[in-house]
């Protein structure tokens, strides 16, 4: 049964150094919230698993949170580089950052083998391309049937899995909505899970039959944090901040620009901040 | 009338007439979602976009920044998670035009966005393959729009990200790939298509304007010509308005 | 992009004696109407395809309609067993039945892959069964990482898909709700699909933006068919009728009382008495 | 106070008591459902009940007579697609009971309900597996209900449709499955639990009024016995009362 925790608690109970962790969110949902935390716990050694790193990744890299990343698309989505990123994999700073690196493709099926407790991921994939050359990882199967030779990937089963949702029920089941990435999988695939969300409501009310549910019994902890994800978005709540991730362009260019931004934004503020941002840009 | 338009313009405007109302595209951001809606709101209406992280039928209003802005999810049909979008859709074969770009191509049309220099100690680090290893052989053809440029146009790519024909151009086939690869490469100088026998990009089309030499200062190889190279025709009226229309919406939007 | 047809253009354009064919829906919104004019159209040598052959297969079996079939659980759920499919497999009759068995599991997989475009489907099943012995279909593959061996089977890949969905917009998107089954893999499997719907609305209004909806690009025909899929039923539109799949062990027990019933319900009749049924178990 | 009850209703009532609020249980159709619906009714009323259409978190107000009833749906926390529910639910390791009826079973109840005699030229064709096969192993245990007799509790299995322990009642662990196996046979005579060593289905616990003799003339094989046999506890008003409430209410709404 999830447990309603405070984001603090949340993060020290369920992360610890060294794990594995994949927070998701595809562009929608980040979990920017969790992600400071981490920050602001000085977590250390982490392998962070996410599809597209984004900014939420580039300031726990930055901060010397991470030492590997396993992901498919790394830069700042419509405007550049990560440049935190790009510093810690060219430069070594603030350490040396290992990488796994992944198609979309194959990153997807990945976290959809780890939720279907398979040990494995099939497609068809990786073709005529480099990337098998660099990442031993990546192996191939034959077809018992056909004789065919398919891409292969480990399955994720990552250590945390922590998420950004809409709102939560009373009984703790939680409701996603709109681009729904691989969240779902991510929390399924994973052994221990925390999963933020806008608000609380009593019950979720009139809904389609099929509307995306995970069951209080998939989740470790809920954490109710309005504005979670911001710049990120939550459908229906608050628009993404298209503005903040063409200025953290800039911000994050220069390391010094970098640190004196997370000092004041990050590691002097708290979880409360989120909910002004979200005000901010909240829809009408 | 003299219609001033700029070599960007020209190139999205291209590309985005060899869109087909029939067409289901698998949109990427950038230079290649403009041409794809620019499409729908001139003589494609009922194209179908797919942006990868799940819309399924999306006629923004305003070009999403990300491959993920909210527009994309309210004005599509429906959308899908990230895993069955990657399985049902795209590997389903379903798709019928890819649209790439990157920052490196070759005259193969094979692409690297992955790095410049070694892959273990890189000069520069790019953002990465994201769908593109997969959009490659998994479309019914791709369509590539990149702007020329002696660093991006290169002899021999560093990595290859995403196979257009392969290094000798007959990789496809080699590795059994059925679908067509890069059909149309849409430059900001010209058109190449590719050719028929050899499959290295080939130049069928050149932009008003734009001469030969122009074109070899912004390519590191030699490229081949067409027998018959014709000039682009120009933009319509009505194509750069729509153009700078939703560009213009767009600007407002994401500065907000 | 679909095409609006009525139901004997639309089974007769599609559906070709030899074929295999899937018309999915599990429990609910089964395809009888499309089912019953496959047999009066006396198709044959088809091989049928569906995880509960249930009674639409139970007819077309005793109709003859059937080579083969394709399956994983055949029985009338909760009344016992579907007599005319045992009737084939025990006695031949009408004809010789070939049967391919599989576990829920494994079919489900198995549409599943052939929606991915996969030439087969893995999964952690069949351990200590006897079925692997009997269908030699079931093969097996090693994880490339692990070393653990697992069962697969083949991609199912249907010359024809069909499926009752609850209703299509004017341009020929589909919309499912409620239990859905695998109705959407098994269109997206198929090289062919037929589906039919409840009715046809100007646009599909207010919806989760994760409704499952099926494009008009990946449908061949649509047909209108209110109350197509009694006995089975329609989220929404009407319920399932249990009292005739209780009465239905009774007609269908001995073949005399199984023909008569046919002639008189699907020979004489026609697509159209499937509104009356729906009238009469509407919901208030 | 003497309480009069049928055979059958001591057996859904003691395999409703096997039942615990946390559990998440995959409920199959007939006593299972209606044992796992009274547990929900009485005493467990937090127990998660999935069914295999796909119903999660589903609290029915009368019992479905399909595995897809309407009503399943209409009461469920959410309704996920088939090829989700045995991939990430079922295989994905979740479900705490599964709950398997069958038409024979064998002394390390393992269940046939494929056919009688040979599987090429079957004397009886069964209606096969459906979820069974995988249930029986990847759910945490496995709970089984039958009524006894002598033709569905057999010495040999012709054809085995689930494994429970195994024909030697070491497959299980031999073959790496690591889930439990079924745990508890509820029969409308007594409660069954596999022996500690031997994984031999042991009668534990025999209903009210149940003679050994009885037990006996019910089974094919000779049946073993547990050091300490006690007598199940007797239906309580309660139990009995909401048991024929539901089945009032079933029988009213399915025969309309």
């Amino acid at each position: 049964m999830a447990k309603f925790m405070e984001m603090a608690a949340a993060i020290e109970e369920h992360v610890h150094d060294g794990d594995s962790v994949a927070m998701e969110g595809f562009t929608h949902l980040i979990p920017f919230a969790a992600g400071h935390e981490v920050i602001r716990q000085a977590k250390k050694r982490l392998t962070l698993i996410r599809m597209t790193p984004d900014l939420i990744y580039d300031q726990m890299i930055g901060m010397g949170c991470a030492e590997k990343i396993v992901f498919s698309w790394g830069g700042n989505p419509g405007v550049g580089s990560t440049h935190r990123l790009r510093d810690a994999v060219e430069n070594g700073w603030p350490n040396k950052l290992e990488i796994e690196e992944h198609s979309h493709a194959a990153m997807a099926n990945a976290y959809e083998a780890g939720a279907a407790n398979l040990p494995f991921a099939v497609l068809r994939g990786y073709i005529g391309v480099d990337l098998p050359k660099v990442n031993p990882k990546i192996k191939s199967v034959t077809c018992p049937y056909t004789g065919e030779v398919l891409a292969t990937v480990p399955a994720l089963r990552p250590d945390v899995g922590i998420i950004h949702a809409l709102r939560a029920d009373r009984e703790g089941n939680v409701l996603l909505e709109g681009i729904v990435g691989c969240q779902k999988e991510a929390v399924l695939a994973s052994k221990r899970t925390i999963v933020t969300v806008e608000e609380v409501v009593e019950t979720f009310g009139p809904r389609s039959p099929n509307a995306i549910i995970l069951p209080s019994w998939t989740i470790g902890a809920i954490v109710v944090v309005p504005g979670g994800s911001h710049p990120s978005y939550a459908q229906g709540y608050y628009k993404r901040d298209n503005s903040f991730y063409i200025a953290w362009d800039k911000i994050s260019r220069e390391r010094d620009t970098f640190l004196a931004w997370m000092k004041e934004n990050v590691l002097e503020k708290d979880t409360t901040i989120f909910a002004e941002h979200a005000k901010k840009l909240g829809l009408a | 009338m003299t219609q001033t338009f700029t070599p960007n313009e020209m190139m999205t405007i291209t590309a985005a007439r060899a869109l087909r109302n029939e067409d289901v595209c698998f949109v990427g951001i950038g230079a290649p979602s403009a041409a794809c809606n620019l499409a729908r709101l001139t003589h494609a209406p009922l194209i179908t976009l797919i942006y990868e992280s799940g819309t399924i039928g999306t006629r923004p209003n305003v070009l999403p920044l990300s491959i993920g802005d909210g527009e994309l999810c309210d004005t599509a049909l429906t959308t899908v998670s990230v895993p069955e979008m990657f399985r049902y859709w795209l590997q389903g074969g379903r798709i019928t035009v890819g649209f790439l770009g990157g920052a490196q191509i070759d005259r193969f049309a094979n692409l690297n966005t992955t790095v410049v220099g070694d892959y273990h100690h890189p000069k520069v680090r790019l953002p990465g393959g994201g769908g593109a290893p997969e959009i490659a052989t998994n479309c019914g053809e791709i369509f590539i729009t990149m702007a020329m440029g002696k660093r991006a146009f290169v002899e021999k790519l560093p990595f290859i990200t995403s196979m257009g024909h392969g290094v000798t151009g007959a990789e496809r086939r080699a590795l059994g790939v059925k679908s067509k690869g890069p059909t149309r490469l849409i430059t900001d100088l010209c058109v190449f298509e590719p050719d028929a026998q050899t499959k290295e990009m080939t130049i069928v089309s050149i932009h008003p304007g734009v001469t030969r030499e122009q074109i070899a200062e912004n390519c590191a190889w030699a490229p081949a010509y067409a027998a018959n190279v014709i000039e682009t025709p120009p933009p319509t009226k009505l194509e750069l308005e729509v153009l700078r229309d939703i560009q213009a919406r767009t600007k407002a939007a994401h500065a907000a």
